[in-house]
């Protein structure tokens, strides 16, 4: 099962019209996600790959049942489409779309609190996977593995380097997810630590952080006072300058914090194992594991 | 993107905050010229977009027309921190009692814009912050209420502000935040605001960072970007979409995603080199892109050799292959490379290097190896 | 305050709502102009601000500039519902395929905006409801969220508008709405949103009525008040800050307090006569706006005998006094009158009109009881 | 005691020195009001009728513990000092101004559900009385008596005028208070029963309505299925007209709705006695208690 997405994850794709939309569509449904509706408004009545499209996501929902919601409409009209698909009653919402505006997403998150029953994942991030039961992102899945180990990251292609050196070393995955790299984010690594700590099939997480903001430094007194499971952390940015955005909008030191030492610092002090190369978290885990 | 101190304080202006007298010049000629206007002294302040432009000498008061013509002829064309003053701006000099900070950013953890402010303006907020942390007020702003009139009117207080001060606070209390709202701010900061001799509150210089993400909905401030502040490799890069950060090591580094970047460049200071940058091609290039961030990257004379590290999932490898090989057959390349390939369509692009007899590399570590190797010219 | 259509409509317009081209006309002659200026045929609307035009024959249609003129003479000077029509709009007529409702107020139970729309437009919305409460769709808006693009979008399907309209629906609901909280408003109506027969939206007739109390944020919104239209008594009532409603009985009466003014009425009623206002002195009235307001009852001539009605809290009884005896100075008052004062200074008020010789009374239930014995003449 | 003030009660008075502010502090300070603070921005250090004036609430509420509030600042900084009271900490907000603008409450409203521990009464109302104990309002106190029926009305001076029938025919009140004539109002009637209905001390109810709205509808299905004692009430606007607004800002029938027919057949629907004359709500009530 993994954690968030699974067998029950009915899917809805906002965006699915879109050269991004159809294409992961087409690569979700085949690796066997449960896809039961797309939308894009003035295209209702239209269909993607046998599935049928939608002007609004309340008719998703009504009429397809979808409970899950997957993003891929461009940066400026995203922020409306997660508060549509909360106020759809759409209990998980992943979204793809980088560059949405910070001050777009301050609203979304304030509609979600009101809203009070849809959780966030991203957005600017991968989308989450539970390998062999449904992939509801970008991520390729052939790298992944069903099995134990629960991986949360913030980062998208480093998540698949790491995915992959534990795939190598037989070693398969839970759940992996992204949380997103911008500044202002659905769920961060406690929300999601807290789901693994309590499912069933997670043995052990790795967690892959990287510099700007304390979003690691809180996950650390998480770790350190509520985890029961052993977490691999790798953190990236070492060799970031201060002051300069790394890529993601969120990933930039500023006035001297979020640095990578001052992260694996805390994650160290919570008794959390950091490894220096990514390759050497599927080692650390390994060790574990055996 | 950063906005420089003069257009900051028009935009402020633009929101009811008083700022100085003054006007900008690009000659020396034009300074006096403003100088003579204002009457009485004049600071001329460089506009370069860096901090510390004081130290550097970038800042100075000038009591005639005759010394503002002179400072500025010293001013325009110095170079402070590789940046070259090409405009200045010329403010009517103020005395200033006292220096209050005052700024609005998003706090990442509260999700939401907040107000910073210290009655210990004047010097960077950073530095105010080591010494005493409380020194420093934060007030949140929920997203949707917006900035009360007794929560400014508080702030005031809590500041010390003197009684017949707090309406002009509150006032431009409201503009910052409003400033900061509607141009889709990161960072709005007036530092110092300074308390005049005569009474006034007066934004004595002022900055303005803007969600590049947002620049969409503000064309006008789009329009505000200065291209001279940029390298020719930087503004490349902004203009095909390529985030690219230049720093000081030899080995250049390509590659897809930002995390995997970092983690790239730190692998190369793993095996004992330094990172020349950090290049991030996005998701899902074709091959012109890669191949302009080679040629960014080729630019660079430090550069002593290039690791290209790909993680293909919505990128194909081949298309990244074809990218690399049109820009070696546009430009003579003396450095060494090495291309690590991995996922989509990982083995036709390794064919086409192959043909081409570039090094390639199945793991990042091995890959950083070999790059660090090739460098020493081990 | 209520405002014209053609107020409305410029609003409307201004805030990106297309609307039909058209202008004001005082006399025939400049109606002749508009259509000259227009060509084709118009549609000559009078401009009352009452509900029923058409059906009093205030709107019209001309084909030609003759028929504008000769029309435009016939409206302009007629009474509806006994309001002159002093100016009338000549808007380009227009073919209409279908006709739409939509219109945002506050609800009152919700506490926040709700967007009204409906299908059946064209008619009263409280007719639509009568006949079918479910023709109207009512969309809550969070005061702060404000409304959202998509929510905008949704109505516009629920409303089932072709998917042609949907972008130019959202765009004027959008501007509708901002409308409404741009100018604290408590109505903002297009009735109907019509779709043309060359398959446009068009807001070819609108109202907004604003909120008194937040006038005086909008100062250019309130000079747009028509003077024309209040009644001299209306007119004078609110300039001084009173309450007042002509009815069509025959008791004036006078009471501080809006719920006691009510009462007041009802137990005229109760007795067996009828009132012929609503006023409400508000509190704490001094001498002069207590005798304004007796003015302003016996200028009614309809009225038969006067109740004067005050439970004084911060009101006091002898400035009440003291504005009746300057009311009766001042004006000959051949009608009967009692007047009921209890509060504060009461002993004092009742001192007063003791001296002048008018008729007091205890309680309210003796004063209106009286008072339609007087005006039966019993 | 009676509900909502009393002896406990520690008030603030927001707009202290401004006319109305001045008048009404020292009336409610002879009647024996508890009043440990004013405020006025600008004004703090002042002394009115030996009551430390400050700059802020939280000032009145850290330094004085005020937990109850009353304001009298103008109609355009109203909403203002509410949301500054209510963050402040204040659990009873009296709002006594008249002239807000609606969208102005509005938004008050917003942020008093964000901040949900401070109760609003009014505005655009006369205040609370708990006779005998404490008085939080304009209303001459010298018509009050100490008693067992609980009064709550949407009008000022018709409450005063059928307090003084009650207290003449020697009926006391437990408490008795305004809840004002404005559109949007801090507590309805619903509120205001729930509280009493929960009051030892109140055995009867007297419930003062108006045209508009549905709050007396309202209030008449609550009294049906919730409320054990017994309601007597009053509908002012019998003889009003359709669609023009009397005095009250709330006080208007809209498109047919709101008429004091429609208010008076839900309560009597309800088994609330409706009194015809105000001074016959008195008779009603001696009736009940003899």
């Amino acid at each position: 099962m993994g954690i968030l997405v699974g067998k029950n994850s009915r899917l809805v794709v906002q965006g699915i019209t879109g050269n991004e939309g159809k294409f992961h569509t087409l690569q979700m449904k085949q690796y066997g996600t449960n896809i039961v509706a797309g939308v894009t408004p003035g295209k209702g009545g239209d269909w993607v790959e046998n599935i049928p499209v939608f002007d609004t996501v309340k008719e998703a929902v009504n009429i397809q049942e979808a409970n899950t919601s997957i993003i891929f409409v461009p940066p400026r009209f995203a922020a409306d489409a997660i508060m549509e698909a909360a106020q759809a009653g759409i209990g998980l919402i992943i979204c793809i779309t980088e560059g949405i505006p910070v001050l777009d997403m301050a609203r979304v998150q304030s509609v979600l609190r009101e809203v009070g029953t849809a959780r966030l994942i991203g957005p600017n991030c991968p989308g989450v996977i539970t390998p062999g039961e449904s992939k509801i992102g970008i991520m390729p899945g052939h790298i992944h593995k069903p099995g134990s180990v629960g991986v949360v990251s913030r980062s998208g292609t480093l998540t698949y380097e790491i995915v992959q050196a534990l795939t190598n070393k037989g070693i398969g995955q839970s759940t992996a997810l992204g949380i997103g790299g911008d500044p202002i984010i659905g769920s961060n690594f406690i929300d999601i630590l807290r789901l693994f700590e309590a499912d069933l099939l997670t043995d052990q997480v790795v967690l892959i952080g990287e510099i700007g903001g304390q979003d690691e430094q809180r996950a650390a007194e998480f770790i350190a006072t509520r985890m029961s499971k052993p977490v691999i952390a790798f953190i990236a940015g070492r060799t970031a300058p201060s002051g300069k955005r790394m890529g993601h909008a969120g990933a930039i030191i500023e006035g001297g914090e979020g640095t990578a030492e001052e992260k694996i610092k805390a994650l160290e002090a919570a008794g959390v194992k950091v490894a220096r190369l990514p390759e050497e978290v599927a080692e650390l885990i390994a060790a574990m594991q055996t | 993107m950063k906005l420089h101190e003069y257009q900051s304080k028009r935009i402020f202006a633009e929101y009811g905050i008083p700022i100085p007298k003054g006007n900008i010049a690009t000659t020396a000629a034009e300074a006096r010229q403003i100088a003579k206007q204002l009457g009485g002294s004049v600071v001329i302040k460089s506009q370069v977009l860096v901090g510390g432009r004081g130290k550097a000498g970038g800042v100075k008061l000038a009591k005639t027309e005759e010394e503002t013509h002179k400072i500025a002829r010293q001013i325009l064309g110095m170079s402070i921190k590789g940046l070259i003053v090409d405009k200045v701006l010329v403010d009517r000099a103020v005395s200033i009692k006292d220096e209050i900070y005052v700024g609005v950013t998003i706090d990442r953890s509260l999700q939401r814009p907040v107000i910073i402010a210290s009655a210990e303006g004047g010097v960077e907020i950073e530095e105010v912050a080591r010494k005493n942390q409380d020194a420093i007020i934060r007030l949140p702003i929920g997203r949707r209420t917006g900035l009360l009139d007794y929560q400014a009117r508080n702030l005031a207080y809590d500041l010390g502000l003197r009684r017949d001060f707090i309406n002009q606070f509150v006032q431009i209390l409201k503009g910052l935040y409003t400033a900061f709202i509607n141009s889709d701010a990161s960072l709005v900061e007036i530092n110092p605001l300074a308390v005049t001799e005569d009474d006034r509150l007066l934004a004595v210089d002022g900055k303005i960072v803007l969600d590049d993400n947002a620049l969409f909905r503000h064309p006008d401030l789009a329009e505000l970007r200065d291209t001279q502040e940029e390298t020719a490799s930087e503004r490349q890069a902004r203009q095909v979409g390529i985030s690219f950060v230049k720093l000081d090591g030899e080995i250049g580094c390509m590659v897809n995603g930002a995390g995997l970047a970092m983690a790239t460049m730190d692998i190369i200071k793993y095996y004992g080199a330094e990172p020349a940058n950090f290049l991030d091609i996005g998701g899902g290039a074709k091959a012109n892109k890669v191949a302009t961030a080679l040629s960014i990257i080729l630019n660079d004379i430090k550069v002593k050799a290039v690791l290209i590290n790909i993680f293909g999932g919505i990128t194909r490898c081949d298309e990244v292959a074809k990218g690399i090989l049109e820009a070696l057959n546009s430009m003579e390349v003396t450095v060494p490379m090495v291309v690590r390939l991995v996922g989509t369509n990982e083995k036709e692009g390794r064919q086409i290097l192959a043909k081409a007899k570039i090094p390639t590399a199945t793991t990042l570590g091995e890959a950083a190896q070999k790059i660090v190797a090739l460098a020493k010219g081990v």
